[in-house]
């Protein structure tokens, strides 16, 4: 059984599949109109410099609660039926996968909305850091809103 | 005892991942910087004069936060979920 | 070979896999940071009637000249890397997925706007029509902004 | 000859896929209408006061649009790609 269906806010070492967690959330409700999907993806180019590896570390337990105290509001304050976020851990490779939000709603103006405030409030409220590799060596990255 | 958590580049600084300070039944941030100071005199300056996010019990703690024996304390960086 | 690769504009009966869009674009840039998607979805409401089953008709070339028309000025005026459009036609049941719109950016922000912009005017200027099935008939439906 | 097509709603209307009408080299929207009418007088009044989204060879078409021989026209009926 996939992982989809075990929780709607996780931290995890390993990849996603975008297509399972929309099939897991289209489950939800058959008034579903409109998904809107964030991915975040690993650049190559950081401030002109290359980048050869990502690292993220979290605060375990808080970096969860936060990304639920996200997903309750965005559901309660943008009347979106469900949302389910995913940030992944431990190293990444320019190109992979680093983090989803899905957010679906009965139109597409709620769920476009909900899935841009969550981005933005996770950067802002989740304990979750990055440390960049590049031919310099590896630094600890300072959040860009 | 109360846990003080370091993450990513404090992990550095404290050369350590976490501490344990034995400070009585109630403490506040500015005592608990005193004793932070004594495995770091950068990190404990962080703490009393509050120059980056401290949470405690996993909620972002006041100027005026109340630290009780066995509470869980963290030092928390700017935060940066990726460049997008 | 996914059907994907083969263009980044697409009318078609049978279903896309999104996962499968995502990693095409991808493809596109190793400086891709924010990839936002829509994905309309058939719902099983409409003004308080339940739909069993939708229809969609197009103006074949027409059709995918505007598609076209929409990535090329989303990429030009947003400034993002590349975009993906595929609308199904024919018959859709509730929950099935009808449009998908893929918009990567080296940042989040073009991309939200460009695949918001994107499908306000996919369904402004592109010769689609919805027919509803309902109990008490079919119907051709107008738009709704 | 100028090839007319007709979309959803109007398919019904028209009780059929498209039309062809043979108008000499070049004519209005004006005149199109006017030969429409005998198909149905609602699509020949749509055509002639431009009541819906007319394309010519694919571009919506404006009042003064002169149509050639050969063209294709289509009668639009309002977009509605999903209720989304």
């Amino acid at each position: 059984m996939s992982t989809a269906l075990e929780s709607k806010i996780r931290i995890q070492r390993e990849d996603f599949v975008v297509t399972d967690e929309i099939e897991a959330i289209k489950k939800v409700s058959r008034n579903i109109g409109g998904i809107v999907t964030f991915l975040g993806t690993g650049r190559e180019l950081s401030k002109g410099e290359n980048i050869t590896q990502l690292n993220f570390e979290h605060y375990p337990k808080m970096a969860e609660k936060k990304l639920e105290e996200i997903r309750e509001k965005a559901i309660q304050d943008y009347k979106i039926i469900d949302m389910i976020i995913i940030h992944r851990i431990g190293e990444i490779d320019i190109g992979e996968n680093i983090v989803l939000i899905v957010a679906a709603g009965e139109h597409r103006k709620e769920a476009f909305v909900a899935c841009e405030w969550a981005i933005a409030e996770l950067k802002r409220i989740t304990p979750i850091w990055k440390r960049e590799t590049t031919s310099n060596g590896e630094v600890w990255v300072q959040a860009t809103p | 005892m109360i846990t003080v958590k370091y993450f990513a580049s404090l992990k550095g600084i404290a050369g350590k991942e976490e501490d344990r300070f034995d400070l009585g039944g109630e403490t506040t941030l500015k005592k608990l910087g005193e004793a932070v100071a004594k495995t770091s005199p950068v990190l404990g300056e962080m703490v009393r004069d509050r120059k980056i996010m401290i949470s405690v019990n996993m909620d972002v703690a006041g100027d005026d936060t109340i630290i009780h024996d066995g509470d869980e304390v963290a030092l928390l960086p700017p935060f940066s979920g990726g460049s997008f």
